[in-house]
């Protein structure tokens, strides 16, 4: 018997997708498309934290390593050393993937907090390190790197707006099909059940450490995928991509959507980013709806949007069934 | 020694508190033996130690004549040693059936029968459900299930894996004369069907007199008296026994 | 949730997303906006606001001038602002917003290197002149150099690294300082700033005796101070125009240290922030402009004065104005709203703002430095009672 | 004079500017048992309204702690209240949550006193001792830091702080014992916020006032609290004093770029030697 966690999201997020597919034609403009464009890989981003934030309950207030890490491959590897941008994007995917089992054997032996701040303190520390690291360019009486940043070379002449657009659509797409397997999956069970009681996982012949760095390996890939797509779209890495900021957004946008949920988080982002950026609010405006959405939906629904309507939905169900049982 | 698990000369310190002086204790196969000490007597940590949850400081664990001192606590639980704790801690997101399914995966016993999940996993787990007097509520979260309830899914989880060996942290606390009636007749029959051993922990001699086919008691991290249930009595300070001759005890520890 | 009522729900979630990123109903034909539509893009949110809101006041300056003078080519000059959030995705979209939604004939901005990086390529791609009025990092220009035919939209009315090296050694050298120290932030266009400072100075035999970059984040002002101090330089130049900058001054003077400081600008031209600062040892501040440099200086300080209530730092709230006024000099000189006409009128002509007059090098670089005929720069030094101009001298 | 003296002294300084945040936070985590993000936003509003008062004419310290103090003690209580308590459940909620307080909070301010940089006159160094110097702030953020842990460690451990001790243990038993555990949280989140907005009315001469002048503070306090161990509130003291003088010393004598990647370095290395932090007594480590 199917457990019934996760129920039947995708025949909805299909619908979803439908409209997203449309849109285009509703005759957006580049601008938009942009944005929209940005927001997918962001909803990829999110989704990502939520596998190992939400799912495997590992609190990481340093993701934006991950996404940074292959940001920055592609932008040295095709800037620097030539590579063509696929080669560089698979190299940048299996670093970044590097860096989760790196992080993850770090922070498998930790608990709770101590994780939110293992994961933060190496944040913090790329962060730094790549905004003092500059990089000799060949090109001019300049340097590459640090918070200028350096070119990600697509070499693909005829990339467009309307490519990028239905290129991460389809990546958010494929990524949240993925994540949804992973949720759903027997390991997706035993990250659920980790998250809850490490030690009745422990108990439970659950291997922690070993499903703790998986949690972080998984994640980071699919961080480093967004990363990859977001610097071929924006054709630029700079040290930002490291930033404790960015990793905070993947954590509020899970918060807001709802921890552990992988559909709340990716709606949240597919949804806010492109309120906030896409609507031309004035910047003032813009910071206080963030802040006021943030307060009020957190306020109001404590586990997220998706994580509270789902417990609401759970204790329905359990009040439709008090008959059996004790 | 032909005996199915050994805990031989275990010694633990927390800090400046010696809690284990070099405790042996011996379980054969098919065994029930019971533990019993008073509060504070070191029987939890002596627990910890055979289930893997802590290293002691000097001693070994052998199980079925292999060192396991070395083991985590899952790797022991998938060669067969499990437990049930004190005070179970659900997993508070996750359904009876799901939790029970965790562990059922993570048994390499159950895997290698069933070869990634085919219908016999799910007959094992129903048949898991069923045995433990879940299955009605195998829907439940968890986490809202009653204390008794709590302690079959700590059966459940701890018998999913096949065990030859399961350890009982004070298996009838908080619990109603009914619950543990029945917890005590489950345990009965896995220990008659399958011949597993049991370690039982309690500071209640009624429950070790009860089911046990020996017992050692322990005090301030020495076993200090070892032989038949029936003799515990005598051993026992009366204010002991006659404190656990309450029947339903709370004592939670 | 139930399956309708899911369905329902997610329904409801990508009508609002279509209908919030809908563009507001501009089916008619894209007729020739009546005014002539300038962008201003800049940071106006988040750690960077202090120096993108100063910008937008400039700028609104310039156009409001323009305005008064009967407009440009008998059109309003009307301002269209986009917030560039210090990140280079953002203002990448933003000018891609101000362009394809907005409209506008040309962009002001950005403010940081990275930002502007991004808005080079968002305004390049579309055809559109970017005039860059503060972004110093040569990669800026450099593309219109390496590529023309793609970046020759990009203009820059800003000091580039070297042209501000070059200032500052000019600067130095008639004070007759033979060793300097540099602290800046440990940030790329600190390191770069720092480089070129030394190639320009060694012209002059003038030595570095201590050079350091403190962290960026956390950065540890006491020990850098103190070393700095203890280096005994004849002067100490402090690279970095943000908020580190003034604490980094109250580190030094605290510690009892009196060796002449010459900042590149920035926090420490603002006057509010300067009378807050002990003046035990020169405090020397690199700017554009400033009251007095020239008639036009005196003119614009004392209307931005009146009209925003405190006086400029001579900087990013100083070069915005020229960026503008140059642009919309550039469109009155080409006679047509034209983008070709407009970029060959930027690259033949001359130029009359604040700081001096801007002519454009082949790389579309405003000359400044020390070989211009006004375009040079000028230099400060705080004192009790005011600024004094110190560099050039006269 | 000795540079090194110097170094070391101004990084002990540093390091007391560091548990002064420090303090709040750890008592908000104890007693309140939420990971508060929002505690450098109270920082910045300490550093404002000394900069309102000195901008005024009216520049007296006393004055600009007590005025801190009062206007964070209400907004402390009005954020516990209205948002920290109800969601308290979940703690992941209440520290994003907190954090959109703070962003809330920083776009007010610059809507209040402008995105522009500001600074209050620094005061002359409290004395040179042997070409020394005793920088004010460091002198101030010492005694005060060394206070103010005092005063909770005492608080702690005498009848008078039963109620607050008995919280941090166990809510149940104080509920069931008669108190007002609701009450008392609210009271200690303002008080922990007044905290913050007291260093920051005391650190606002030292440092530049700006709308996001709280969020290094924060990252840094919140560095110190969760490596401390959350246990002790001595070790919060020592560990931030520790990690002060690594970080100026390292600046000194190596580079000092790479002094804020040494201190999240020794962090990281911290929780691989030691999983629970610096607290953890014994071998508590399992495996």
């Amino acid at each position: 018997m199917k457990p019934p966690r996760f129920g039947k999201i995708p025949g909805v997020l299909v619908a979803g997708a439908g409209i997203l597919l449309l849109l285009p034609l509703a005759g957006l403009d580049v601008f938009l498309l942009d944005v929209l464009t940005i927001g997918f890989l962001t909803a990829v981003y999110a989704g990502s934290w939520d596998i190992v934030g939400g799912l495997a309950g590992q609190i990481s207030l340093g993701h934006a390593l991950f996404f940074g890490t292959a940001t920055y491959s592609c932008a040295l590897l095709t800037s620097l050393l030539g590579w063509p941008f696929p080669l560089a994007a698979g190299a940048a995917l299996l670093l970044s993937t590097a860096a989760g089992a790196a992080v993850g054997t770090l922070s498998a032996p930790l608990k709770g907090p101590f994780v939110a701040l293992l994961t933060l303190a190496l944040g913090e520390a790329a962060h730094e390190f790549f905004l003092g690291q500059t990089f000799f360019s060949p090109r001019g009486a300049y340097s590459w790197g640090g918070e200028g940043g350096i070119p990600v070379l697509l070499g693909i002449p005829w990339f467009s707006p309307w490519i990028a657009y239905y290129a991460a659509l389809a990546f958010l797409l494929l990524c949240t099909w993925i994540m949804l397997r992973i949720a759903r999956s027997e390991t997706g069970l035993i990250w659920t059940a980790l998250s809850g009681s490490e030690l009745s996982a422990r108990a439970s012949g659950v291997d922690i450490r070993r499903h703790k760095r998986l949690a972080f390996v998984a994640a980071a890939a699919l961080a480093g995928a967004a990363g990859v797509g977001f610097a071929a779209c924006v054709g630029r890495a700079t040290a930002d991509d490291f930033s404790l900021e960015l990793s905070f957004q993947a954590a509020t946008f899970a918060a807001v959507g709802g921890r552990g949920t992988i559909v709340g988080p990716i709606l949240a982002a597919l949804l806010f980013y492109p309120l906030l950026q896409g609507t031309g609010i004035p910047p003032a405006g813009r910071v206080l709806l963030y802040a006021l959405v943030l307060l009020f939906t957190l306020r109001f629904f404590p586990a997220g949007v998706a994580g509270t309507l789902r417990e609401r939905a759970r204790a329905r169900r359990m009040a439709g069934r008090k008959g059996d049982g004790r | 020694m032909s005996d199915l698990l050994l805990a031989d000369r275990i010694t633990k310190s927390f800090g400046t508190n010696r809690v284990l002086r070099g405790v042996t204790i011996g379980i054969g196969r098919g065994e029930v033996v019971g533990l019993f000490g008073p509060n504070g007597s070191g029987k939890t940590t002596l627990a910890n130690i055979i289930t893997g949850l802590t290293r002691p400081d000097k001693g070994r664990i052998l199980f079925e004549g292999k060192d396991v001192t070395g083991m985590s606590m899952d790797a022991r639980f998938r060669a067969g040693i499990a437990r049930t704790f004190q005070i179970p801690d659900p997993y508070p997101s996750l359904t009876v059936v799901e939790s029970v399914r965790v562990a059922l995966l993570c048994s390499e016993a159950g895997r290698k029968e069933t070869e990634g999940k085919g219908p016999g996993f799910q007959e094992n787990l129903d048949s898991l459900l069923v045995r433990t007097g879940l299955f009605a509520q195998r829907f439940w979260p968890a986490a809202k299930l009653s204390q008794g309830c709590l302690r079959r899914l700590e059966f459940a989880r701890a018998i999913s894996c096949r065990p030859k060996f399961i350890l009982l942290d004070e298996v009838s606390s908080a619990l109603s004369a009914r619950d543990e009636a029945e917890l005590v007749a489950l345990m009965r029959s896995l220990h008659r069907e399958e011949d597993i051993s049991f370690l039982l922990i309690s500071h209640n001699p009624l429950i070790l007199e009860e089911l046990c086919d020996r017992v050692v008691a322990i005090e301030d991290g020495r076993v200090f008296w070892e032989g038949k249930p029936g003799d515990l009595a005598k051993y026992v300070p009366t204010s002991h026994h006659a404190h656990g001759d309450e029947g339903g005890n709370h004592e939670g520890g | 949730m139930s399956g309708p009522l899911r369905f329902r729900f997610l329904a409801f979630v990508f009508a609002a997303i279509s209908l919030a990123c809908a563009p507001p109903a501009s089916a008619e034909p894209p007729a020739p906006h009546p005014n002539l539509r300038i962008g201003i893009l800049a940071p106006l949110s988040g750690p960077f606001a202090s120096g993108g809101s100063s910008f937008l006041e400039a700028a609104t300056l310039a156009v409001e001038r323009a305005n008064e003078g009967g407009g440009i080519l008998g059109r309003r000059v009307e301002l269209v602002v986009a917030d560039s959030q210090g990140r280079v995705e953002t203002a990448k979209s933003e000018a891609m917003r101000l362009i394809s939604r907005e409209k506008v004939f040309g962009i002001v901005g950005a403010y940081l290197s990275e930002e502007t990086i991004g808005a080079i390529e968002a305004a390049t791609a579309a055809r559109r002149i970017l005039v860059v009025p503060v972004a110093a990092t040569a990669e800026i220009t450099d593309g219109v150099r390496r590529d023309y035919p793609r970046y020759r939209y990009v203009f820059r009315v800003s000091y580039s690294i070297p042209q501000w090296a070059a200032m500052m050694a000019e600067f130095l050298r008639q004070k007759q300082a033979r060793t300097y120290a540099f602290v800046g932030a440990g940030i790329r266009w600190n390191r770069e700033l720092a480089g070129a400072l030394k190639t320009a100075l060694s012209v002059h035999n003038i030595v570095p005796v201590y050079e350091a970059f403190y962290s960026p984040r956390n950065p540890a002002f006491e020990p850098v101070a103190v070393a700095a101090a203890a280096a005994a330089p004849d002067f100490l130049v402090l690279g970095d125009p943000g908020k580190n900058s003034v604490v980094f001054v109250k580190r030094i003077r605290e510690g009892g240290s009196k060796v002449p400081i010459l900042s590149v600008g920035g926090s420490l031209g603002d006057a509010r922030v300067a009378a807050s600062l002990p003046l035990t040892g020169p405090l020397y501040v690199q700017a554009a402009a400033w009251k007095g440099t020239s008639e036009a200086a005196t003119r614009y300080v004392a209307a931005f004065e009146k009209r925003f209530g405190y006086a400029p730092v001579g900087y990013s709230d100083t070069l915005p104005h020229d960026a503008m006024t140059v642009l919309l000099s550039a469109i009155r000189a080409a006679g047509r709203q034209d983008t070709d006409s407009v970029i060959s009128a930027l690259e033949k002509g001359a130029f009359p703002g604040v700081a001096g007059t801007y002519r454009f090098d082949a790389a579309h670089q405003a000359a400044w430095g020390p070989g211009s005929p006004d375009l040079h720069g000028t230099v400060i030094q705080w004192e009790k009672d005011g600024a004094r101009i110190v560099f050039p001298r006269r | 004079m000795n540079p090194l003296a110097q170094v070391l002294v101004d990084g002990i300084f540093t390091g007391a500017s560091y548990a002064l945040m420090a303090a709040g936070l750890a008592l908000i985590l104890g007693v309140v048992k939420v990971v508060n993000l929002s505690h450098g936003a109270f920082f910045t509003l300490g550093a404002y309204v000394a900069y309102v008062l000195e901008s005024r004419g009216l520049g007296n310290p006393l004055a600009a702690v007590l005025m801190a103090a009062v206007i964070a003690f209400a907004f402390g209580v009005f954020l516990c209240k209205s948002f920290i308590n109800p969601v308290r459940s979940h703690p992941f909620s209440v520290a994003v949550g907190s954090l959109g307080f703070a962003i809330l909070f920083e776009q007010a301010a610059q809507m209040l006193w402008g995105p522009h940089t500001l600074s209050i006159d620094l005061g002359a160094p409290v004395a040179v001792v042997d070409g020394v110097t005793l920088r004010r702030w460091g002198v101030i953020s010492f005694l005060v830091s060394l206070g103010l842990l005092g005063g909770l460690s005492l608080l702690l451990s005498r009848p008078w702080g039963l109620p607050l001790k008995l919280i941090a243990e166990d809510e149940e038993i104080a509920g069931s014992v008669g108190m007002d555990v609701e009450k008392i949280r609210y009271l200690t989140f303002g008080a922990a916020s007044s905290v913050a907005a007291i260093a920051g009315a005391l650190l606002a001469p030292a440092a530049t006032i700006t709308p996001t002048m709280g969020r290094v503070p924060l990252i840094l306090s919140l560095i110190v609290v969760i490596a401390s161990g959350m246990e002790k509130v001595w070790n919060i003291f020592f560990l931030a004093v520790g990690l002060g003088l690594l970080s100026n010393v390292s600046a000194y004598l190596f580079a000092p770029h790479w002094s804020y990647v040494l201190l999240l370095a020794v962090i990281c290395l911290l929780l691989v030697f030691r999983p629970k932090g610096l607290a953890a007594a014994g071998p508590a480590r399992d495996y």
